[in-house]
Parts: structure tokens; C-alpha cells; sequence
């Protein structure tokens, strides 16, 4: 892949996405830990970059993504506007969801990006469904959906896997396996090899990747993403990675091995990989840098429209609720 | 005017919808072969397999596939077979399909009819016999529609479908061959009740099965007392108006429902009618306990014509 | 297996307990039909016969057993008292849940047998529950957890099996393939090759068996039973089978290709191939035929027996919803 | 007396009930690490992975599973982490816990305590947010639990443990920091309210968290108005004797809680008092709307103490 025709427009395009999800997440954990600007829970995705870079590059702004409670980089990626985003975890007027969701309902339907959930595997389901509903309307568009490695211990794993199955439909599965479920190992909560095996039980095809190779991810995905839009067909991606952070901000993840993570960022960290990755191909070193000082540069940015935003007006509290018996008209 | 059965112009609702608007479409197990009741009889050979869908056994997939369908553009009315295996499917119905257009800041809509056969039929026992209809009250951003002839079967579901909201639409298990006039042309509006019979003395508040609202209010003119008889219809949104001004007529108020009292919709209303106007009030509903098979433990539970028309009775002559 | 040394006591044992079983559910749609004596549904079992004969006669008194609306089987070849069983599908008196739970919810806890369940899939997990209670309590007792093959597109099957397999738990899994749900060929939705393959991808050691051939279910169900008893791990068996009758008692199954059901009877009936088994084994035919006579005298009886039986006493309708707060006490 | 927290009061409950009987043990996602609200911290070390056992993101299998493992023979004390993600195992406790004993003709118990911890903390939005204890107090075969202090949840957890009969166990997110005197000797026993604060001008009646109800009684003192602070602790079975007779004394009622009003308890219980007592009857609930995570939205459906305070003060001397 770095050989004679590497391409490097798409290289750095791919580390230039790594590094704005990369320079959000510290912006927005900024906000919580420096200045208490966070309110609810975030969940950083820091190290697990690669995977909303190297899938959502090959997908169309019409094309529908899901995602979970670790939705950030997939939200980026599909191109939401980073200060909406941070508008939105800081619960401000002009956050994506009007301040209503926060970072764990994160959502951007004018990209095709159809929430985050708070539920673990509800998404799958949910997911499958919006594939069906793009089947019933014929109009070309796939959907990809992301879940973690603690979401197919779940019952909507099975029932989304068959139904995505049995009604032939456009949906990409990508399970992003950061080896933990909270404060658990997976593994140990996870009967036989997991994700991919399953998946293959359902009669889907399926991949697996090193979710820290965004080039490789690239690759394939965009092998999957066509067949998917040639035969309707789902498909099913297991890419490994390694959550650097802790669960939420505030988790010190001391359950961890020592020294289990230090050894990832130092040795696994898909930024950092990808750097080398260019530089070996000859890459010059200050469009490499650039990458990152722009991103930086940006989600400062973006966090300080955040920081000056008011919140949302009062009189939003009730509407979207439901139009027909509206709070707005009977409360009570 | 046509006459036909509740099922049959819940059929005529939905095949109409679906002839007038093509992102209308219906999936349900065994619905190819016209659904376990037969309210979806023939539509299949109508509309086909894509649009009348069969369904695994998955109630969670089928409320969270069709939620997501939603979502992507398209308008489902999902069958959930019995209300009892919507329980299958709660957190799809309660935490996703009620809550993500507002979660999402208004981004989204869940356009949904989520039919949920309801209510004791002979013998069912406790796993399909259950009224949870006060337990979808409850939740913002749901509607909730129980209607109790055939005609309101079809205005009904037709207002259903075409509600931007989304729907639970609990039919009742016991009146698939209930059958009655049924006027296209009538159209309905949620949140307004039904007067079934006039009266000046005790106002009898009811929904589906209606009917023995209605059988008692008869009972109750022989004796001499004017039942106003109201068929809510929604209870989410519910008629405060009529209830208010019918209660602030008579002076009386008694609520009937098949549901178990403690905790149903009777407790809803009778509170709402508290804290506005004097008067007396009372609840009939199923004392709290579980639906038994044995028919002579079955009947235990049910709310009859005459016990409403004695409670009624009561209220107005006070303890015999 | 009909070589030299073939069992023709287990066989004939084998033999009777179908027979039984054919004519309990005879009886009982007799009642049906011809009397009108059973209220509600019930889901006949006929030409299954051999996956609960099959499996049962490897069991314990004390080990446990769950199963789905289609039970009755299952719950006779545990060892249940038919007349106790027929007066439960007419609501009778004596009843062995006291006429409160009909067919589908037939169950004797004296035997084992932890209940039939109307919702599909649900005895799944509970029954992986009932093996995790066994090995906390470290009595010895395995489980055998029956479903059907519509229940393996519930949620309950995937979390059901997975936590079998991380907690390591005695439970039999068995599903009972009779290739319909309802009015549904289960084939049309179901994403993959189905029980098995989905069963194998949890690591759990899974095996298919033709289930109308009942010294072969007898033979396998022997072996992986005295594993589990051995290992305290979980199996999986698929046993192919075909429901004779339609869905419920009055269901004319006509969604049927034309002519199956009857080739089914004629070719594949669990009953008449073990008759053939046993007469080319050279048991006599007087032998053979006395399982027949003998289970149709029983359950004629068991049926005048439920039919003469009273109703419950009005009196029960409160009894054993619970002690606290109890509607006896307080029914409002 | 000792003073611990509300989450301590718990862990001891569950610490004595493990060390006194071999077949109480506890399952949920990850308990081994002490529970995402450290409710269960020590348990671990003391009793080890077998009885404090982690889960897989399985809630329907948390639920089923340790339904079995009770018809087994044991006595799992079950964590659903939040109340919400309990929908996701309805089937499980409405058509399994709650209705086996029943159904197999009381063949079976289900000794299970599921614990699901509710109510509004900052910013959690509306998966994370929710009140539903209504729901429970109308599924037959359930024992309704809400404590809203470290003596209650020392003595309501050991009580509910001890019980044969399933109980929903709702402890409030909001106040597992809150510290207090805790007595072990005292026990409970279901259906017994506490007065936290007596009077004779009007009836408030309140449940976890309670503490709002007894602030408002205070603000009210100080006005010279009593009021009798009632606090319910259980749902079903709940005290009808101590608030009849408190409204019979007060002639008013009022009922606070944080759950949404409309199909909240607190209509069960105005509907009960209308139906028996005269007298004025008022409820504050939230409205029917979804929570936010805006802070300045998710205020706007809280109940406080002042709304409380000055309900009271209405129902007392009208409106001002
Ligand atoms: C149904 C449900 N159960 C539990 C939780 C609490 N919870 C939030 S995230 C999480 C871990 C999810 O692990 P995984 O699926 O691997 O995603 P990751 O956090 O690793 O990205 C848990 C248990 C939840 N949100 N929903
Ligand atoms: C959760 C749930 N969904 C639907 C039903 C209705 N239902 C009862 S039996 C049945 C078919 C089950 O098929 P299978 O699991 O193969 O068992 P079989 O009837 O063939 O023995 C269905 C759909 C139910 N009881 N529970
Ligand atoms: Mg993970
Ligand atoms: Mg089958």
C-alpha cells in the first residue's frame, strides 16, 4: 500500500479525519474535565479513530449511518459540523439536536447520520430497519452501522444479523471491538471467538480487519461498500482496535493490565501508525503536521463557539415531543 | 351504508391507505396468510409480499426494524400479534420509537401504527389476555387509540396511519366479528370521545370494549336513570371537555375499564375530574390479580354490564 | 442398532411412551373438537413423539425440564400424571397448575418439569437460569431446555445460549425442528443453515439428529447427557422432525404444500418406524401392540377422569398471585 | 447509630443477607468492579465471582436467567444499572416473574429482588432519566419498592430480599451520596408509610425522593401551615390506612412525585382518596414531556419544593 502509487491525497485525507475526531474528543474533554462544561457522561473514542475514517470515507452524503453512547467519530467523519457537535455536548442553542441529546443521542439527519444510542445494541436492529426502509424506497442509499464488542451479547444483535438476512438489505455491520464493555473484558462475557463468528452463523458475509490500519480499513471497506451497493446484500466488518481512554471521561480504568494502555498508544495508536505510514511513502513532513495543527486549530475553534453559546431558548422544552397531544397544548 | 365486521374495516383502513400512499406497508408474522385473526385477510394478494410482510419471530426486530424504516422515509404499521408480546419490544417502543424525535431535536419523526391486539378472550390465561393500555398513557411522545366498533376501527386507523406521530392501537382481542355501519366518509379527530347514550345523572366514562358501557346505560333507563355514556376512544389525548362538562352535569362520575384498577387510565381520570369539579366519583376495573384459564376464575375478573349499572346505581341512589 | 443385540426393552419402553404421548393429544383434541371441553388453544405435538421420548428416558426425576406451548410431550415423557395434565387443558379441578394455566402453560414442578411457556422463545435464557441455579447449588441436577424452530429468531436464543456457554452451565439445549411457525415456514425466515450453526458460533458443542428416528435421539441424548453430567457444559441438539397437525387444534394448515403432511403420516411417522424397528428386531407383534391398546385405555380414562372433574373452587382465583400486598388482601 | 450513605445502607443489606443465607447472590453488568453507582463495592472481594457475579450486556437474560436460577432454588438480587435499560427485559419480569407462581398454580416462587435505579441526575437525557414505578404497581404479582433514605434502603433491601414474592426494587439515582443515621435493628415491613413531618392542615403525600416533601413542610411551617408529610416507601402494597386518615384529618390532599403526572401512582392514589373521602385533592407530576439534557430544559419538568410548597399553600387558602 505505501508502494510506488500510493495514493497520498487519500493518505493524508484519512489522517487529516483521524486527527480532527482525535482533536474533538480533547476539546470535549477538555470542556469536562478543565471546565466543567460537559454536564452528562461522554465516551471518548480516542485510539478507535480509524474506523469511522476508514469506513465513512467510501460512503455518500445520503448514505444513512447509526451509531452508539462512542458516536463522535462517526459523526465527524460523516461530515457533521464540529461546533454543532460540541454545541450539542454542551447542551447549547445550534447543537445538532438542539441541546436536547447531549453527546449519547448525538445525531445529524441532513448527512444521514440517524443517531447515537443510549442503549447498547439498539442500534442494530434499528439499523437494519433503516436499510429496509431505503430498500422499500428504491433510492440507492446503504446504510452502515456501528456497534461495540459488548452489543452482541445482546438479543437485537441476533434479531437485526437475521433480519438484515432474511429481507436482503443494503446495510454494512461494523462491529468496532475495543476488547472492553464498560468496566468488563468482552471476552470473558462472550461465549466461543464472537463477533465475526456469529455474524457467519447468519449467513452474512463477513471481515475482519485491524481497526488501526485506516488504510487497510479504507481498503476493504470500499471493496464492501460497492459489492453492498451492487447486490443489496449486507455484509459484516469485525475491526480490532483498543479504547485508550477510559469508559467515560471519568473513569480511571484502573481495571485495566498495567501499563496495557500506555503500551497501545505508544505501539497501536492508529494516528501515529498512519503518520509513519505516509512518511515512508514520502510524504513531506509539514503536510503531515498540518493535519494536526488544522484540526487543533479547528476544534479549539469549535469549542469556544460551543463555550459562547447560549442555551437553548426555554420555550423549546416541549416541542418535538409529538404533534398530536403536545405537551404544548395538554401538559397534564 | 356498508355494514362489515371490526376486522374487516380495520382491512378496508389500512388497504386504502396503502392504495393511496405506496410508503405505506405492513409487517407482521404470519400476515402473508392474512394475520392470526384475519384482519389483514387478502391483502396480501393485493399488495404483495414486500409491502404485507411476513416477520420472524422477532417482536423486538419488528418494532426496531420498523422504527428504522421509519426513520429512512417509509410509514409501517406494525402487528404485534397480541399486546402481550409488545412487551417483547418495550424498550424499542418506550426508549427509541417515543423518544428520538425529540432526542434528536426534532430531526426525526416516527410515523408508526403499532397495532396491539388487547384484552381477556375465553381462556387465554395470564400471557394473552392482558388491557396494558394506561401503561402507554404514560409515555410522551406516544398516542394511544382504542377503538371499540367498526367504525371507529376504520376512522380510526385511518387517522393512524396518517398521524406523523407514533400510534400504539390496541383493537380489542373479543370484537373481531363485532359488526356495525361503517361510513368512509366519517373521519376522525384524536383526543375526541364518543357519546354513546345521553343522561343527566351519573356520567359512565368507558372505552373498548365500549359495549358494556352502553348495555348498562340501558339497564340503568329502565330504572329510571340518565346514563351519559362516554366511548373516549384516545386516551392519549383524552376528552377532557367532554368528560369535565358531562361530570359537571351530573355531579357523578364512574370510569369502567377491563384493565386492573390499580394503576389504569380509570385512576387518571377520576384524578383529573377530582381536582376540577365536586362530585362523586368511582372506579370499576380488574382487581389485581392474574387472569386465570378456568373459565369460573376467568369471569372473576371481568367487568360486566351489570356491574357497572349497579355501581352506576349506586352512585346516584346511593348503597341499597 | 436392530443388530444381535438390540434393546428390545428400551425399545418397547421407547414405543409406549410415543404411543402415549399420540394418544394423550388424541384424547385431547377429541375434547376439542368433539366435546368442546377445552377452552383455549392447544398445539398438538403429533409426529414428534420421539424427540421427548428420545430425550427423557436419559433423565432424572430431579433434573429439570423446560418447554414451549407445544409441551404436552414434553411433560408426559417427564413423567406427569396424563389425568392431571387433561383436566389442566379443560380447567379443571385437579389440574396440575389447579385449571389456572391451560395447555400452554402446563407444568409439574414435582417432576422437574419447570413449565411450558406461551411466549416463544422465552425459556430459553430462564432455562440457562435454571442450570446456573443447579450449579449454584451444586446438586447435580442438569437441565433440558425444549424450542422450537421459530424461537431461534428471538433475542432469548442468543442470550440465552451465550450466557449457557460463559457460565458453563449442565443445560441440553433442544431445538425441535418441526419446520414451521405457525403458519410461517420458518426456512422463508430465518437468515443462515439455522439452530445448528447458530448454536456452534457460542462454542457449544452442538450436534443434528434425525428427530422421528427415537432410539437414534435415544442413543445421542444418552451420550451428551452423561457429558453434561460429567463436564456441567452446554449442548446443543437439532433434531428434524415435521408437525403433523396444523398449529393449533383448529388450524386446517392449509398453507401447506399440498399432499406433505400426508406423505409425512405415511413415510416419516416417529411411531410407525419404531413399530417397524421392533418387528424386524422380531419383538412380537402382540408385544408391539399392546403400547397401543394400553396408552389408548389410559388416556381415554385420563379424559373421563378430567371430564367428570369439577371446576376450580371460586374460592382459588386470589390464591398464589403473591404473599405481599396480595389481592386477598387487597384486591384494590 | 451508624452513619453511611444511601448506597451504603444497600451494600450492608446485601452483605448481611449474602453472609446469613448460602442462596442469595447478586448479578448484573459489571458488579465485580462494584457497580457503575459503587453500590456494590466490596461485595467482590468478600463473597467472589460466583455469588457477585458479572453479566453480559444481556438485560433479558440478566432477568430471565435469574428467574430461572430462583425457580431453581435461589434467591438472585438482580441489577438492571438504570431503570430504563429494564424495558429491555420486560417480557421477562411482567409475563415471566410476575406471573409464574400464579399460572403453575403456585407450584413456583420467583424470590427475586431486581433493582433498577431511577429518576432524573443532571443531564442524562431521556434514556437515562426515567420514573416508572406506576407501571409496576399494576402488573399483578409485584411488589413495588421505592426507598428514599439509607435507614429505608438498609431495612427495605433486607426486607425485600427475605421476600418470596418478586420485588422491583427502585433505588434514586440522585441520592446515593445521601448520608444518615442507620439503625439495623429496625426492620420493615411492606405497606408501612413513615410520617416524616406531621400537621393538620394538609396531606402530602411523597415517595423517593421524599426529601422535597419534607423541605416543603418546613417552607410551610414556617407560613403557618402543618402539613402531615407522608412518605409511601412502598408502592404496592401501599398504606391506605395512614393517608385516609391523614385526609381525614386535613380535608386536602396533595400528591408530589417526579414521575410523569399523567398515569403516574399519584393518580392512584387521589383516585382512592376521591372515592372514599371528601376533601381537596391536587397532584404534581412532571409534565407529560421527555427530559432534556440541557440543564435549562430538564429543570423545567422537575418537581421542587417551592412548586410543593406552594400547592399546599393553595389548596390551604385558595388561590392568591
Ligand atoms: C441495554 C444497555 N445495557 C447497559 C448499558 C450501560 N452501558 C453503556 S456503554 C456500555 C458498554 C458497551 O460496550 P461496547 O458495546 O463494547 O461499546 P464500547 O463502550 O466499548 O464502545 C454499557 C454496559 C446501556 N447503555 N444499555
Ligand atoms: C414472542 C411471541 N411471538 C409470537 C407468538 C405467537 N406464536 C405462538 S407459537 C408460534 C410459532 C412458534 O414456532 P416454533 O418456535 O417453531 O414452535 P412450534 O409451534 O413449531 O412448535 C408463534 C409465532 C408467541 N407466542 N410469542
Ligand atoms: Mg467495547
Ligand atoms: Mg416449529
Amino acid at each position: 500500500m505505501t508502494g510506488r502509487n500510493y495514493d497520498s491525497e487519500r493518505g493524508l485525507a484519512l489522517l487529516s479525519m483521524m486527527e480532527r475526531i482525535r482533536a474533538f474528543e480533547e476539546q470535549a474533554e477538555l470542556a469536562a474535565t478543565r471546565d466543567a462544561l460537559v454536564l452528562g457522561a461522554i465516551h471518548l473514542s480516542i485510539g478507535q479513530e480509524a474506523v469511522a475514517a476508514g469506513v465513512m470515507c467510501n460512503l455518500r452524503r445520503n448514505d444513512l449511518i447509526l451509531s452508539t453512547h462512542r458516536g463522535h467519530g462517526h459523526t465527524l467523519a460523516k461530515g457533521a459540523d464540529p461546533a454543532a457537535m460540541m454545541k450539542e455536548l454542551l447542551g447549547r442553542e445550534g447543537g445538532c439536536c438542539g441541546g436536547k441529546g447531549g453527546s449519547m443521542h448525538i445525531a445529524d439527519f441532513g448527512i444521514g447520520m440517524l443517531g447515537a444510542n443510549g442503549v447498547v445494541g439498539a442500534n442494530i436492529h434499528i439499523g437494519a430497519g433503516a436499510a429496509h426502509g431505503a430498500k422499500l424506497l428504491g433510492d440507492g442509499r446503504i446504510v452502515v452501522d456501528f456497534f461495540g464488542d459488548g452489543a452482541i451479547n445482546r438479543g437485537p444483535f441476533l434479531e437485526g444479523l437475521n433480519w438484515a438476512g432474511v429481507f436482503e438489505l443494503p446495510i454494512l455491520f461494523v462491529c468496532e471491538d475495543n476488547k472492553y464493555s464498560a468496566s468488563t473484558r468482552t471476552e470473558a462475557m462472550t461465549a466461543g471467538q464472537g463477533a465475526s463468528e456469529r455474524a457467519r452463523s447468519f449467513g452474512i458475509r463477513t471481515h475482519e480487519i485491524d481497526g488501526n490500519d485506516v488504510e487497510a480499513v479504507a481498503d476493504l471497506a470500499a471493496e464492501i461498500v460497492a459489492r453492498i451497493r451492487e447486490s443489496g446484500r449486507p455484509e459484516f466488518l469485525h475491526a480490532r482496535t483498543y479504547r485508550q481512554h477510559g469508559h467515560t471521561y471519568f473513569d480511571p480504568a484502573t481495571y485495566r493490565p498495567k501499563g496495557e494502555a500506555a503500551h497501545q498508544a505508544a505501539t497501536n495508536d492508529p494516528i501515529r501508525r498512519q503518520r509513519d505510514t505516509l512518511a515512508s511513502a514520502g510524504v513531506v513532513p509539514a503536510a503531515i503536521q498540518s493535519t494536526h495543527t488544522n484540526a487543533q486549530a479547528e476544534m479549539i475553534q469549535a469549542l469556544a463557539e460551543a463555550t459562547a453559546a447560549p442555551w437553548p431558548a426555554d420555550n423549546t422544552v416541549f416541542d418535538d415531543v409529538q404533534d398530536v397531544g403536545s405537551p404544548a397544548q395538554e401538559a397534564y | 351504508m356498508p355494514v362489515m365486521t371490526y376486522a374487516e374495516a380495520a382491512k378496508l383502513a389500512l388497504a386504502e391507505a396503502m392504495r393511496a400512499d405506496p410508503k405505506v406497508w405492513c409487517v407482521g408474522e404470519d400476515l402473508g396468510r392474512g394475520g392470526v385473526f384475519k384482519q389483514y385477510a387478502g391483502l396480501f394478494e393485493e399488495f404483495g409480499p414486500v409491502r404485507v410482510s411476513d416477520a420472524p419471530i422477532s417482536e423486538a426486530a419488528i418494532m426496531g426494524a420498523a422504527f428504522g424504516a421509519a426513520m429512512a422515509g417509509t410509514r409501517p404499521v406494525v402487528e404485534m400479534r397480541f399486546a402481550d408480546f409488545a412487551l417483547c419490544a418495550t424498550d424499542e417502543l418506550v426508549n427509541q420509537v417515543a423518544k428520538a424525535r425529540f432526542m434528536f431535536g426534532g430531526q426525526s419523526r416516527a410515523p408508526m401504527v403499532i397495532r396491539m391486539p388487547m384484552g381477556m378472550w375465553r381462556s387465554s390465561a395470564a400471557q394473552h389476555s392482558q388491557s396494558l393500555e394506561s401503561w402507554y398513557t404514560h409515555i410522551p411522545g406516544l398516542v394511544v387509540a382504542c377503538p371499540a366498533t367498526p367504525q371507529d376501527n376504520y376512522a380510526m386507523l385511518r387517522a393512524a396511519i396518517a398521524c406523523d406521530d407514533p400510534v400504539v392501537y390496541l383493537e380489542h382481542k373479543d370484537i373481531w366479528a363485532l359488526s356495525g355501519d361503517v361510513d368512509p366518509a366519517e373521519t376522525y379527530t384524536f383526543g375526541k370521545a364518543r357519546v354513546r347514550h345521553a343522561g343527566n345523572d351519573v356520567t359512565i366514562v368507558s372505552w373498548s370494549p365500549a359495549s358494556l358501557a352502553t348495555e348498562a346505560a340501558a339497564t340503568l333507563a329502565k330504572g329510571g336513570i340518565g346514563a351519559d355514556v362516554i366511548d373516549l376512544r384516545s386516551l392519549w389525548p383524552w376528552d377532557k371537555t367532554a368528560v369535565l362538562d358531562s361530570v359537571g352535569r351530573t355531579g357523578r362520575l364512574l370510569v369502567a375499564h377491563e384493565a386492573v384498577q390499580v394503576g389504569g387510565f380509570g385512576a387518571e381520570i377520576v384524578a383529573t375530574v377530582a381536582e376540577r369539579v365536586p362530585g362523586k366519583v368511582r372506579r370499576l376495573g380488574s382487581p389485581r390479580s392474574l387472569i386465570s384459564y378456568a373459565p369460573n376464575l376467568e369471569n372473576q375478573l371481568r367487568v360486566t354490564a351489570e356491574m357497572i349499572a349497579s355501581a352506576a346505581t349506586e352512585l346516584v341512589k346511593g348503597r341499597a
